[in-house]
Formats: structure tokens, C-alpha cells, sequence
């Protein structure tokens, strides 16, 4: 974490993708008009849970499935489990915020964000640093365990709010079921099979195209960030904007000390570690609209996409990165 | 002339992710269709919202539209208004008249 | 305060491969206007739809909303039940007041 | 069954580059909020239009509805119809049954 | 039809393009919420039009305009008019059908789908086998003459249903003059104009990127399909879904006893093949839409979308590939 | 202007991006039902902006800020002041048309088009001329002062119609934070950041498939077109469409006039003549619906994009260039 550090996060905070980020951002305070059509927005998301599903694949059909990837999916699902659980009370013991809001808010830290994820494997492919394909279907299984915790930790402490008439089992199907998840493992299977020949072919798209769409993407993902701390910003509390820093260092931190578990190589470890800190914006705010409909959605967005997903992508992916490194070591 | 039947029409603004759970609704509650518009911005008490940019369901509103017989009107209303209590939304309802009275 | 006049809002629920032939009737019936909304999915008696996915016009469906004097909107009705007569949809028709009368 | 109250539902069709202008308006006049759709074709006095191939906001138009109390409405139309009345569009008013009254 | 065949078969099935397919069928099945949105739909199928009429063009401007062009669309619009024919009394032979129905169910038979086109294309590539570039413009002509059949065959055997105030002139008008044609011979007109050297800048667009849009477009295909088939199945009788089958075959079979007339190369054969075999599920559904109100979607749509165009995909590529070969020699 | 201006403008003509123009007006014509959905039609401008902006901003961080570009850009802020009140009384000495109309057409040819910018660099490098990237802040700058001139002029002259409550300081604001202006000027921006390592990994998406992606812009374009043709053409007298092609040319020479000052090469001089020639028709006519409501669109969207842009497109970018050539000598 010396100079090394600082040179990959300068690297990282001026590289096109975290300046089109900015961009958006303050496109979005200044009230511009400028705005991605709601479809394309859609359509940008499911290309990138394509283009790394495909990849991903591609990889694992390389080296063929190994236990190291039963292992890391295992303690993916544990952290996705504990996370909300650490999250909450770490919350309710330094803000004011009720019951339902932080389990809500939670829910958001133990799931993941796929862009976070896409930014942290540019910055090693940018370094030449090599990390394992089965990642990405590592990412999609820590989606969703998250949001069974929140749930649980709501109908204990907040009974009034967690509609328990809602079943779960419903739920969590939806929510396994979601678009990007599908659109995430169908294409990694089709990767999976048709390996490094069937990548050939769609290469020009999949490949070549990917850090131009994820630049507008991030221009999207700033845009709607800026939005979102416009209006948000009055419903949160010092503490509040503390633990959107806070919360993904703690993951971090706990992802860093199952990494020994995992066998990850360095690279694979600063991604793994990166998922844990990372925040969901997409998956799991839906999910939270119908299971904890009086949870703010101005308080947990405004965290998870005007905090932490900024602080991950400037700072956070070298931070994680040095980190993993010492745990790999 | 065309006879004219008089009915309901009952207009939801409601948020997108819960609309599987209205549907779901409006079917046990024996409506014989209605038909779903994506709102393009909005304002309430909860705030302003804008669909565009977004790449999920949250922070997006839909319009429902069902016409009724004003007979099963309540109980709609009351299946709608039991589902919605707790999600943001707007609940209205006003005379129309159809052409096809077998239709609702 | 700004003087209202009543008039009709009608509302066709259509097929959108038949929506030239419909807004061609309504020219025809000497309608001054209209304005058509894109529906995003439903569920009638044939069953449900949605535009999602659809590279082509079939299956999905569209609102034309238009306002119309009351003294021709029997002939409006009329001539729109003639068109869909055969076609999937609903049409519905109430009352509203608009605040520029000359212009309908 | 749910109590109903009745209030007013404003729709305006405007010219989506002045829609910011109207939505300030409507903030100004107090209301508690409204919902926008995005219009995919008309046509008027003023000729046809589509939003089918457009870049820009010019020539595009917008439906914003808008539920008020009675008591309230006069001055929202009064409102609306200064703004607009040099702008391209159409204000109708009509009668709803609302299920939460405390909301407008 | 020995080894050879079963090996193309195989590495047909397993490419992406039809892996995709079957992901979109599987989520649509599952019930996920993956959709593709309206306007991509549309935008992709615009690509593919323009994609395909620009290169086909290219070809004939290197070729120049031949005899052969002239005879294999005659040959094209005569298949055209005459399969809905055979469909139909296929059809009201074997099921119990009204004919309202059977006529429109024939209509698609007789029109053709570009993406099963393209997919047959994408298959010749894979062998290194050339086809005649003007097979682009003998699609495009055979979209419509088999709506006028239809209509004929409605107006004999339903005449209630079959509107004759509709006038079937500005319907054909509206039929030639679609979307997708204007698109497909327009490109083909500019690609024809501006030859080899037009291409090039384009090239990146237009031709490298063609595959991995293809699979996107066929994902949302897959969920069409799979959304049907979930409506749809229970409209079907075992008659009519074997009829989904059998007249694939036969068309192909009708098409391939033509073949020796047109004087098309191997490759060309085995399109030109394909597109008889293969039914429309975009224009002529909009088309009947209006000319036959009272025909059920859910039966043409089903067979055509749902049981054809797969069975195309998967299995009859290859199969006319290897009809097509017989014919020629 | 010999043989070697015909020879560019055949050239110019028989490009796909000019023939898919074509395409689109003729399909509009036809009243075919080919269109663009307006989210990918917006997306695809914004794309262009994004693009064009990068490109630009990297040759900037190649040559480093020179007094040339502040020059140029004030050459460029006066014409785009100067342009309308030209042109606004040429159209009252020629025409008949009300001043709110006259006012609202000399905004659009003050202002200017990026797509004709974008069609005259694409003509420079076809011929492999060189020119200054900074052009493209200048185009941003040129966008908003004429909207100013044509205020004042209908405030003097059609008093009644140019609202004096409608302050114009927040108008001018809004139309300087457009969508458009912002995305170009960002992207201007984060190529000169980033420089051409920057541009590398995102060249595929926003170098490799721009051509392309113009053609099918340019087809939108000739829909929309088509379709305002088809509407506007009864509003327009004979002097008024003489203007649609007098005035580009009159911007041209006023512009050719300033070449000396600003010290720009051949290529650089030749699309600051064409951006003054050009005139907008996204921009400005937003902003004539809330400044001047009263002025018609179907003269100055037919106007602006039926006859200037068309001319522009064919005749008029090598016209420029030929012009520019003798200015810079
Ligand atoms: N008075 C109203 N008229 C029309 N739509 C409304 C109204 N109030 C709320 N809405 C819509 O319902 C959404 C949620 O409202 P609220 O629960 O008040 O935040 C708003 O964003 C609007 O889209
Ligand atoms: N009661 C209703 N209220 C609102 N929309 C309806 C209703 N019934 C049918 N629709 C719409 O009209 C379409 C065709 O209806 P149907 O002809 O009953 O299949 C449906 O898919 C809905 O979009
Ligand atoms: N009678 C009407 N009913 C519904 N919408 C209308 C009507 N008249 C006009 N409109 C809408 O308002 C727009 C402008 O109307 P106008 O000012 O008459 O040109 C039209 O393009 C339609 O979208
Ligand atoms: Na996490
Ligand atoms: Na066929
Ligand atoms: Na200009």
C-alpha cells in the first residue's frame, strides 16, 4: 500500500470509465438533460452480464471445474450470508436510522454489484494480472443470500414493516430468476460450452466492444448517481454517509480472511475481495421495493450507488487489490 | 347508434417491481383484462422519479388501466387498495361507457 | 377562473397493426385530434401480451385517445366499432370538460 | 369496502421541450404530484407528428396527468392554461373517486 | 445425410447463436423477467436487415446482375405463391383446423424468416462454402406473393372471415413497402452502388459485429418463443404440431425439385432451399393481423415461432444443406 | 472548383452515409413504416457526440492548448451571432414570412449541425487531409449564441410573439447544459485527459464502428426528413426554399472571410466553413418551442433539415472545401 498503490489508484481515477462516471455525475448535478433512454440503459446492463458471463466461460472451459471453484463459491455464499448481519448492527449502533431501513440498507452490502466487479478485472487486465473465470458465476450466487438475511433480521427487529404474510420462497425464486442473473449464467454455460472456439466468432462484439459500452454505461450509472444524490442527500445522517465507506472496508476485510480458504491466485482474491465490498444497485433495491416497501429508497440508493460504488471505483479496487495481495501471501 | 353500456374505470399508478403482485390481484379478483402503460416521469409526495437511465425495475412506476363492471368495482378497489397500502401509488376510479357490455 | 366546456374522451385499447386504418377512420370522421400512447403489456379474453422482445408490429397494442364534441361522437363510436369490430380491443368513452372549445 | 372521495383529474398533452416549465407550474400551484407518459403519435390542428426517429425533444409531445381537489383545481387549470396558452396542447378536466384523500 | 450430416447437425446445435436461442426459451419457460426491450428488438432486426442487404449487394456488384438472379427469383415468388397452397389443404387434411386459420397458418409457411436465412448463411461460413449474394434480394421478393394466396384460399373457404370490403391492393402495398423489406433492399441497393470499397469503412459495423448481434437477436427470440409456446400450447393439436414439422420438409422438398432450374451453386442451392422451408414471424403475422382478424396468433405464431423456426435452426439447416446437394448434382 | 471539386462531390454523393440518407427520405416518401425508435435515434446522437468529442479531445492532448483554438472559437462565437441577423433580413427582403418565423429560421443557420461537421471530417479523411480536433469545442461554442441574436431580433421586431416574461438567462442556460453540448464537450474533455492511451481500449466501440454507426443515423435522419417533407412542403414558398440553399452558402463566405484570422490549415478551415454553413435541427428547435411557440416548425424544421442539410450533404461539403482552399491560401 505504498507508491505502488497510489500510482494504480491515479491509474484508476483517470482512466475513461471512472472519468465518464464523473461525467454523468456532474451532468447530473448541474441539471443537464442529457439522459441514457431507459432501454438502452436495460439492454447496456444485459450486454455486460454477457460479455463476462461468455468469458468467464470461456475460462473455466480452459481449465476445466475445479474444487477451488465449489470452495469460493461457498464462501461467497457465507459472506453474502454474514455480511447484512454485520452490516445491520453496525449500522443501528452508530445511526438513528429504524429497523427496517438498515436491514434494507444491509441487504444491499451483502449482494454485490457486477460493475464493481467488471472494474476491478479492467484494472488487473490492465495490469496483466491473470484472476479465474468461475468468478463471475461466484458473483452470481453471492446475489441473493444477502437478501434472505435482511429479510430475517426485518421480521425480528422491524415486525411491523416486514410483511410476514409475503412469502419468501417466491421471493428469493424472482429473485434468482431476474433477468441479469439469467442473462449472467446463461451465458457463461454458453461459454462453458462452446469454449475459446465458439468465443471466436463474437469476439468483434463481445470483446472489442466491452470497455466503450462500459464507459457508457458508467456515464448511465453517473447520471443516475447524481439524480440520486440530488434528492437524497437530506435523508442522510453523518453516520449514515460513514458507513457507505466504512461498510465495504469491513467486507473487504472479512472476504480478505476467507481468501487462504478459497486458493485463489492474487488476482482472482482482489476480485473476490471486491464483490464482498461491493454494493448491489440494481437486483436487490427491486427485491426491497416489494419485501420491505417502507424501507427509503433514498437512503439505501443514495448509499450504495452515491457512496459506495464511487468510493469502490476510485479508491476502493487498488485498496482491495493490496489487500488481497497480503492475504494471498 | 351504438348502445353504451356504463362501467368503471379504475386507473393504478403503481411501482414497477410489485406489478406481478397487482396482476396477480386483478386476475383472482375475476377482471377480465386491463391494460399496463410505463410512466415516463413522475412527482409525489415521496419525490420526483425519471425512468430514464435505468438499467432495473426500481425507481419505475406503471399505469394500470382496467375497466370493471361497477358491481365487482369494489371488490377490486379493495383487492388493489390491500395489496398497495404499503407501496407507493395513486388509486382512481370514474364512470365510462362501453360498447361491448359482455366483454367486462 | 378559465371557462370549461364538456366534451367526450374516447379511448380505443387496439391492436397496433390496425392503427392506420383506425386514425384514417377518425380523419374521416372529422375528429380535430387525437394522440396515441404505447402500452407496454396486458390481458384481455385472448389471453395476455406484452411489448417487450417484439421486433415487429403483431401482438402488440396501442391507446389512441381523442376528444371529441358530444354532438359527433356517436358517429366516432360508431365508426370505430365498425373498424375493430373484429379486431382485439376496448373502447371506452366519458365525460371531461377541456377549456378551449373552439379548438375540438 | 374502501371509502372514496371525489377530486379532479387534470390531463394535459404538451410539447415535451416545455414540460419543465409546467411541472414547475404545477409544484407552484400545489399540487401533490403527477405522472408523465411519454406520447408516441398524434395528430392535431397543427398537423401530425411521431416520436419515431426524433434525436431531440422538438416535435414530441408528452401526456401529464394530474389528480387535484376540487378545491384546488381552478387555479391549477387557471395555471396551466397561461403557460400553455401559446404552446401546442390539449387540457381536459374530469371527475375521479380516489381511495386516500389525505393524499391530495 | 450420413457421418456428415449428424457432425453439422452437432456443431450447429452447439453454436452459440442456437445455444442462445434455447437460454431464451429456457428463462421464458422458467418464467424469469429477461427481456430484451421493444426498441432493441426492432434496432437488432433493422442491423440484421441492413447487415445482410449491404453484403449480398457487395456480392452481386462484384458479380454483376446475371440470368441467374432473374430465374432463381421467378423460381423464389412461384414457391411463394404455391406453398400456402399445399399448406393448406395439408393442413385441413390432417387437423380439424377452421379454415380461416389454415389460411393464415399457410401464409407463413409460404413467406420466409430472414433470420433462419441467416443462420443457414452463418452455417455455410462455417463449412467455407460461397452462395450467390442476390439470395438476399430473392428473400426479400418472396415475403409477399404468399399473403395473396392466403387471402384467396380465406376468401374461397371462410368467406365471413376473410373481410372482402379490405381491399388487398394497399394491403400488398403495405406489405411490400415494410420496414424490414425497404431496409433489406435498400441496403442491398447502396451495397450494389458503392461495391467492395463502400463496404470497408462500414466493415466494423456491419460485418464484424454481425455475429454477436445475431445471438443477441436470437436470446430474444428464445423468449418470444418461450413466452408463446407457454400461451400457445394449449390451442395445439397433435395434427398441427406434426404440421409445424412435415411442412418445413415439404417446402424444402418442393423448393429443391426448383433448385436445377435456378442453376445455383451448392451453397446458394442450400439457402435458396431453406428459404422455402422456413416461415415468416414478423411480417405476415402483422399482415394478417388485418386481413384475417379472426385467425388465432396463438396457432400461427406457435407453430411458426415455436415448433418451424427451432426445428429449422437445430435439425433442417443441415438437412437441406445436404437436400440441396442432391439437387444440384 | 474543376474537375477535382466534381470528382469529390460524385464522391460525396455516392458514399453509403449519403446514400442511406437517400434511403430514408425516400422510404419516408413512400410512407413506408421504416423507422428508428427514438431512444436508439437518441442514443445514436449521443454516440456520435461521444465519439467525435474523444477524438477530438486526444488530438487536442497531442498538440497541447495553442492560441489558434481561442481564436478560432472567437471567430466562431461571432458568426454564430452574426449569421442570424444576416439571415433573418435576407428572408424579410425576400420573403413574406411573419418576423416570429423569420427570427426562428436565422437561429437555426446561426447555430450548427454536427452531422454535417461530422460528414465533412468523414470527406477530409477519405482524402487523407489532416485537420485541427479542437474543431469540435469550437462547434460546441457556436451552438448557443445565435438562439441570443434571433431572441433580440423578434423581441424588436414581432414583440407580441417573443415573450419578454420568458427571462432568457435560464433559456440560455438550459440550452448551454443540453444533453448534446454536455456529452460532446465531456467526452472533449476526457479525451484530453485521457490523451491516446485513453482512446486505445475504447477504440473499437468509438473509433472502429463510427462510419457505420453514422449510415444508420443518417438513414434516421432521412426519415425524419421525409416525413417533415412530406408534411412541410405547403408552408413553403419558392424564396423561402431558395433561402434553405442562398443562406448556407452566405454563412460559408462569411465564414471563409474569418479563415485568415483564426490561421487554421486546409482541413481545419474547411470544416469551419462547413460548421458555419450548417444549420441545426436538434438544438435549436427545442428551444424555438419555448422561446418563440409561435414560429412554425414545419418551416424551419423543413428548411433547416429537408433543403440545408440535404444540400449541405451533396454539394454543399465540397463547395466548402473548394472555398476554404482559397481562404487559407
Ligand atoms: N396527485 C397525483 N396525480 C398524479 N399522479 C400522482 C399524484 N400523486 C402521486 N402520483 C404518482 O404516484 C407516484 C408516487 O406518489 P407518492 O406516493 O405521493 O410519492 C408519483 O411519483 C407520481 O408518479
Ligand atoms: N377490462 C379491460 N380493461 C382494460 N383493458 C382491457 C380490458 N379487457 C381487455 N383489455 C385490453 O385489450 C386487449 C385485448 O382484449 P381482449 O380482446 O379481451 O383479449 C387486452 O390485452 C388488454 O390490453
Ligand atoms: N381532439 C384531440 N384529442 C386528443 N388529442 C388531441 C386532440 N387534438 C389535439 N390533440 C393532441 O395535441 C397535439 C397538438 O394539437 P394541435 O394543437 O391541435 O395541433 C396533437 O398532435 C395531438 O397529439
Ligand atoms: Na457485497
Ligand atoms: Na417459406
Ligand atoms: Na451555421
Amino acid at each position: 500500500m505504498t507508491s505502488g498503490f497510489f500510482d494504480l489508484a491515479m491509474q484508476n481515477i483517470l482512466s475513461p470509465v471512472v472519468l465518464f462516471f464523473v461525467l454523468g455525475v456532474g451532468a447530473a448535478l448541474a441539471r443537464s438533460d442529457l439522459s441514457i433512454p431507459e432501454a438502452i440503459a436495460k439492454t447496456l446492463a444485459l450486454y455486460l452480464m454477457m460479455s463476462i458471463g461468455f468469458k468467464g466461460g470461456v475460462e473455466v472451459a480452459k481449465t476445466g471445474l475445479t474444487a477451488q471453484m465449489v470452495r469460493t463459491a461457498a464462501a461467497g455464499i457465507a459472506l453474502s450470508f454474514a455480511i447484512p448481519v454485520v452490516g445491520f448492527y453496525l449500522l443501528r449502533a452508530i445511526s438513528r436510522l429504524p429497523a427496517v431501513d438498515a436491514a434494507a440498507v444491509a441487504a444491499h452490502y451483502g449482494s454485490i454489484s457486477i460493475v464493481t466487479f467488471v472494474a476491478a478485472t479492467e484494472a488487473l487486465r490492465g495490469q496483466g494480472l491473470p484472476f479465474e473465470g468461475h468468478l463471475v458465476a461466484v458473483a452470481a450466487v453471492m446475489e441473493t443470500p444477502a437478501i434472505l438475511s435482511a429479510l430475517v433480521l426485518a421480521r425480528r427487529h422491524a415486525p411491523s414493516a416486514a410483511d410476514t404474510r409475503e412469502p419468501i420462497g417466491p421471493l428469493l425464486r424472482e429473485i434468482g430468476l431476474n433477468g441479469s442473473v439469467v442473462m449472467l449464467l446463461g451465458s457463461f454455460a454458453i461459454g462453458w460450452i462452446t469454449g475459446p472456439k465458439g468465443l471466436e466468432p463474437v469476439a468483434p462484439f463481445l470483446v472489442d466492444l466491452f470497455r466503450g459500452v462500459l464507459c457508457l454505461f458508467l456515464l448511465d450509472m453517473g447520471l443516475v448517481a447524481g439524480r440520486g444524490m440530488r434528492a437524497g442527500w437530506k435523508d442522510l445522517s453523518a453516520a449514515t454517509l460513514g458507513f457507505g465507506i466504512a461498510m465495504p472496508i469491513l467486507g473487504a476485510l472479512l472476504a480478505a480472511a476467507l481468501v487462504p480458504l478459497t486458493g485463489l491466485s492474487a488476482g482472482g482474491a482482489a476480485i473476490f475481495v471486491t464483490l464482498a465490498a461491493s454494493a448491489s444497485y440494481i437486483a436487490v433495491p427491486a427485491a426491497m421495493r416489494i419485501a420491505l416497501p417502507e424501507a427509503r429508497p433514498s437512503i439505501y440508493l443514495t448509499l450504495s450507488l452515491g457512496i459506495t460504488f464511487p468510493f469502490n471505483l476510485a479508491i476502493g479496487i487498488p485498496l482491495y487489490q493490496a489487500l488481497a495481495g497480503f492475504a494471498v501471501r | 347508434m351504438v348502445d353504451m353500456h356504463p362501467k368503471k374505470r379504475v386507473e393504478i399508478v403503481m411501482e414497477a417491481p410489485a406489478l406481478h403482485r397487482l396482476t396477480d390481484a386483478l386476475d383472482k379478483a375475476g377482471v377480465t383484462g386491463y391494460t399496463i402503460v410505463s410512466a415516463l416521469a413522475g412527482r409525489g409526495l415521496s419525490g420526483a422519479w425519471s425512468r430514464e437511465g435505468l438499467a432495473g425495475d426500481a425507481g419505475r412506476m406503471v399505469i394500470v388501466i382496467c375497466i370493471v363492471d361497477a358491481a365487482r368495482a369494489d371488490a377490486v378497489i379493495a383487492g388493489v387498495h390491500k395489496l398497495l397500502a404499503r407501496q407507493i401509488g395513486v388509486v382512481t376510479m370514474s364512470d365510462v361507457q362501453v360498447i361491448r357490455a359482455d366483454h367486462f
